[in-house]
């Protein structure tokens, strides 16, 4: 037992952190360390670098650009991503429907896609989640009706992150209303430009325009874009949310908010004019999250070490924890950067977002502070949440 | 010890809910926060005339004469719809220092403020001073029969659409001192006054305010350097019961909100309020909006409080309960209502962004607790 | 609206407060003081000098003893004796059956059994709950069967508070085993030197001996000594169970331990050697317990003006806030007191309890603060478990 | 970055584990506990007879030549069946001094201690020093060739048992100071030692005894007054290490335990399991337990570490976790079993006892959230 990385590890990680300092825009950099999202472009280059040193998409088979690295060294690539900080790949192509075309799509599917999702050549969105339907992914009424070589598709989905910058959608259809819930459901790739396709953005508490309504009206979709089989979309769902769970936690991206309240707390003042750190009370309150965020680190350690013994196909228990508590963690330290900017939180700032020349109302970073609060407040909600991850645990692990 | 409100005072509230309940649903509101300068200047005026202006402003200053009680019910009330207008920078801040200010001021002013054709608010806050009330760095000298006003005001409450300012400044004394805070009353338009005005958060507004050697002639003087301090001490204390009221009526509304979506919305096929576990953190809510209800209360009856110690500590527990209430009926509220309470179409985010807010307006839940922790004496 | 005590309430309690002081006997007060449970002697002595004074039994009808106070009155006078801190009185006797005979017992009932109540010549216990009945209770098992003019009682009761010292119980029996779960149960008055019944006691956590459980085999009880009528004992164990509730905040006990809180933490002395009070994070955990309870106080007080108002008639829903947020009050200053006391928690020491001349280990309170802590675990599991007023706020209160 | 087990510490968990699945359940518990002196001497032979008592110790000296990583399997297992024999004094904290001490020493006793027939105990804290380590008024001086010994020593583990003890004493400083402490073996039927046993909260004993003029020849010096210090501060930490693993087993039996409750246990003709509301606290209590097992697991890594800022720092913050995890988990626990869970009559009382007493040991929460607040650097 040693719960020390090894010897090969630690360069690995070395390697990373010494490539992203080398490559990493310096200007991606400061926006996302100023608690800003990064743009698209900000997304599109940093993959487009990843891409060229060969570390795309780590996870792939390596026939199509996968590094065959293990779960410790992904880990440990994906922290010095979060930690930079860099920004995150476009999940919905490298982590979701990346890897369902790997393993379900055709021949022809792999070559036409995987290569233009490493580069982000092609942006994918999102589309699972229907209105209304809340935790319950299967409750899928959008319908796709098979008509000579093509599939129409009518109806709605909803919470599209970044949708309207899509090229692509991965879309779960219902093509047998007659099967019960779960059969009957199949995995459509649908083009964006397709007509019949409209967005609605919805405007999200924090002021942003992350995600989107998209709706469906007649659009032809070529038959040649089902992945896999007809009617089995669900398990195609299943394996793609199972993958969505790695990283769930984002130990990296507390990391680095952590430092970065530790180092506004030491040069914020507290009312009486001493530095906020040097009360013993909000001193306390940044380590009761520190102790949080090693516990939880440790266990993400215990499900890789878990993995790498076991491969990949059980399902450990403990990722549920690791949402759970990622995400309580998360929410935790945006609290803290708000109650750190304390009346300087109040002032509203979207005008420079979009690159005002107003100085800000209070210190720089601080008008950024409780939108973030706000946003952070879905984590707990999507990705199944967290009253679904102690169903999770009651039932799967504690048999109740 | 009764709770019974007096018929004058359940017909106030009446009135007051009647008024929004007609006028200010979330539809509504919406309208009102795009005509400008960000909030209804008709509502403002509808607000005038069933006398909620008048409220805490002596019968002889032309005023109804009321206290903490009657703004508790006006506050709620207002809380509860989310009103975006300036009530309490005008009326509760610049009016509850100006209702003390000498009769001259009082007489020039207070006829607009109650005919709701003068908008005043409180240029105190300063950038250095975080939550600290006697932290003033604008300077104001005399110089011949005017004053000199120098500094930079920041947060100030519905800053740039206000007619007449109430500024803090420093006669004497050191930044943090007590003593040698004057209160001036400034002509919003008065040349060396410069403010922007920007949204805040809660979808209301706020501005910075630079003075630079603003002058103003000695009449305009409420308060002068032994007892500005006490005077804005006062009103801060009324603003933050107000305050608390404010939040219970939003806490109550949002928690009316979250069991309504429990009963209504379904999933797995059953509506998700017949899970227990929701259920129960419902429940939990639901004593702690109660809490919070008796301790706006508490803030009431102490607002009023002649020492100043005394209502400290009653105020700031109070303040404390509001904002440990505020920030679990808020999250849960957003939890409980899954992804449509992350948007900004349903109602229970921006209740539950203008109650984040309200934990950090005048003093934090820990910058509270702090005052509780170190003063002794009963609550 | 005033939130304040009028000033012939102010007079009351000020009246109150003299006559304990007086009278109170020392050693019954520093016993309690020191976290002590009071002795059977205590609570013997200290009603009879209640009852000498007519102030026994405030809240029975006047016929029997009762004062006529109105509600705050009555609150005013019980957190006078909490906070004294006086013994309460026996509550199975004085808050419980009394009531009930004087409600639904015969003429011939209240004479016998009233005025030795409200001078603790009989000492009385509960015989409500029944093993493995928890929560639930209505499942009662224990019967009693009509043979002449007796009853022969079979059965079981546990939790029972006290017995060891008791001359009566009173019981909720079957006696209809055909009716539904609710009917068919009577309440019985119960000699505790009949033929038949055993007591053994249950230990409980703090090593305490303060319930038992009743074995009845063939007890005779003659039939007189039935409330009311046959199977409507349900009606009375329900009204039996709502002025449980009156005081169940118990905001006079938690005002007590928080001036004990206070005053011990300025004696005792954190790590560094200055008093725990002056630790900032210490004395903001006090501050944090004293705004609940104020905050709860006046929900007692809204409780109380609403019960003035409409008569007792009507349960109010705060009532459950009561209970709830009563008994976490509690629970945290038994925390608050062990975390004061520290490392001389950990001794445990029953032997002093029952007068040994060895010296305490740590200071005298110490010694109790863990057995106090444990203790009060109990108080959000009897008289409606905290889950249980959980599931009455969502139902009752917001109609889930 | 492994988890894994070698097959000597495989079989060590297993044998310790089968022995006391064998020999230790709830009905043999209570046995042991009535045999004098508060414990098994029977138990503590099979300790010895399967090597635990040897763990520690270098194979030179007898033993096993084992690191935390064992002692933390044993401390584990021992912790889901709350064993009440003195390991923690005897193999933990005495033996993790003695087998640091001058050959002679270790030459003298270790021998006993492996075998089971000798017992130690570190009699270390005083009443005046709360959970401050340098604390110590005990005093020492040396007069010709032996040292004498004069203090008050409290809360001594298993001291009424021990046969021999490691006793601290200040030999120069003041107070507080950590230069001056010196560790000293002294027999524990010595002149002038007098010992005053008692139960502790958790069913086990303690000492609290007297030394008067109490002379103990040089040669029994472990650590003099430059080393004494570092080298408690260091056996300290590992059994805080030990005292993790120990509640992490505790914890582990008594969520076990509240589930299996919750599915048996009926009310309302169905498990009480079944009831969502349980469901999520015992999914609540399940996060806590295994955050707590992570936070030993890296408390066992750090025990061993030679940079005592740097383990103290990780010590504290597992020390942390493990508080708040087993406040909650006991609390939960008592709840979730009802009245039954009150009882000494149900195995979880007992569990809650002891997880209540290891927060109060070696510091508790808020000390040591102190200690990490209060230092910097990475965990």
């Amino acid at each position: 037992m040693d719960l020390r990385f090894t010897d090969e590890e630690v360069a690995f990680r070395q390697e990373v952190r010494d490539f992203i300092a080398t490559n990493l825009p310096a200007e991606t950099r400061e926006r996302l360390q100023s608690g800003h999202h990064p743009t698209r472009d900000d997304i599109v280059n940093w993959q487009r670098i990843l891409n060229e040193k060969g570390w795309a998409v780590p996870h792939w088979p390596e026939e199509w650009g996968g590094t065959g690295w293990g779960p410790v060294k992904q880990y440990i690539f994906r922290e010095e991503l979060q930690s930079a900080p860099a920004p995150e790949p476009l999940a919905f192509g490298v982590y979701m429907v990346g890897p369902v075309i790997a393993e379900y799509g055709s021949e022809e599917q792999k070559k036409r896609f995987l290569p233009r999702i490493a580069n982000l050549d092609d942006w994918w969105c999102q589309g699972f989640s229907e209105p209304g339907a809340g935790s319950d992914l299967a409750s899928v009424r959008t319908t796709a009706v098979r008509d000579g070589d093509h599939y129409i598709v009518n109806g709605q989905k909803t919470w599209t992150t970044l949708g309207q910058y899509a090229d692509w959608i991965f879309c779960l259809v219902r093509t047998d209303k007659e099967a019960k819930k779960q059969s009957g459901i199949s995995f459509l790739l649908i083009d964006m430009k397709s007509p019949g396709i409209t967005l609605r953005p919805i405007v999200t508490i924090d002021g942003g325009r992350e995600v989107n309504e998209v709706f469906f009206d007649d659009v032809r979709v070529p038959a040649d874009q089902l992945v896999g089989e007809e009617n089995r979309g669900w398990d195609y769902a299943k394996f793609l949310l199972s993958n969505e769970r790695v990283g769930i936690a984002r130990i990296g991206v507390s990391k680095e908010r952590l430092r970065r309240i530790r180092e506004l707390s030491a040069s914020e003042h507290a009312s009486d004019g001493t530095p906020l750190i040097s009360d013993p009370r909000f001193a306390e309150k940044i380590a009761e999250v520190e102790i949080d965020l090693k516990a939880l680190e440790i266990t993400q350690m215990r499900v890789l070490a878990a993995e790498r013994a076991e491969g990949k196909g059980k399902p450990n228990p403990l990722s549920s924890i690791l949402k759970l508590k990622g995400s309580q963690i998360q929410q935790r330290t945006t609290e803290l950067l708000m109650e750190i900017a304390g009346p300087y939180a109040l002032a509203y700032e979207p005008e420079r977002e979009e690159g005002s020349n107003e100085p800000p109302i209070g210190p720089e970073w601080a008008g950024l502070s409780a939108s973030t609060y706000f946003n952070a407040r879905k984590v707990s909600i999507y990705g199944g949440s967290n009253e679904i991850q102690r169903n999770i645990i009651a039932k799967a692990i504690l048999g109740l | 010890m009764d709770f019974d409100l007096s018929e004058e005072q359940n017909l106030l509230r009446q009135s007051a809910e009647r008024l929004l309940a007609d006028q200010y649903d979330f539809e509504a509101r919406k309208q009102h926060g795009q005509d400008e300068p960000g909030w209804s200047r008709a509502m403002w005026a509808k607000f005038a005339e069933l006398g909620l202006l008048a409220i805490p402003f002596s019968e002889e200053d032309g005023g109804l004469g009321g206290g903490p009680v009657e703004l508790m019910l006006v506050a709620e009330a207002m809380g509860a719809k989310l009103t975006l207008e300036p009530y309490l920078p005008t009326v509760i801040l610049g009016g509850g220092i100006l209702r003390r200010a000498p009769e001259s001021l009082r007489q020039r002013w207070l006829e607009g403020v109650i005919a709701g054709t003068t908008l005043l608010s409180l240029a105190h806050a300063e950038r250095q001073a975080r939550f600290t009330l006697s932290d003033v760095a604008t300077r104001v000298r005399l110089d011949g029969d005017h004053y000199v006003l120098d500094g930079d005001k920041s947060l100030v409450l519905a800053g740039d659409s206000a007619d007449a300012l109430v500024v803090t400044a420093r006669l004497n004394g050191e930044r943090r001192d007590e003593g040698g805070i004057v209160l001036l009353l400034v002509d919003a338009k008065a040349e060396g006054v410069t403010r922007n005005g920007y949204a805040t958060q809660d979808g209301r507004r706020a501005a910075e305010i630079q003075f630079r050697n603003v002058r103003v002639s000695q009449d305009n003087l409420i308060a002068g350097p032994e007892t500005g301090f006490a005077l804005l001490q006062a009103v801060t204390d009324e603003a933050i019961a107000a305050l608390c009221a404010e939040a219970v009526g939003a806490m109550s509304a949002i928690s009316g909100l979250t069991v309504e979506y429990l009963k209504t919305r379904k999933q797995f096929g059953v509506p998700i309020g017949s899970f227990q576990a929701l259920q129960h953190r419902a429940s939990d809510m639901y004593v702690e909006l109660e809490q919070a209800r008796s301790m706006a209360l508490f803030a009431t009856m102490m607002a009023a409080e002649q020492d100043a110690a005394k209502r400290g500590r009653a105020i700031s527990a109070a303040k404390v309960q509001i904002g440990r209430s505020a920030r679990q009926i808020g999250q849960e509220a957003i939890q409980l209502h899954g992804g449509i309470g992350m948007t900004m179409e349903a109602a229970v985010g921006h209740y539950f962004k203008r109650l984040t807010m309200i934990e950090l307006m005048f003093g934090d839940t820990d910058h509270h607790l702090r005052r509780v922790a170190e003063t002794v004496g009963p609550l």
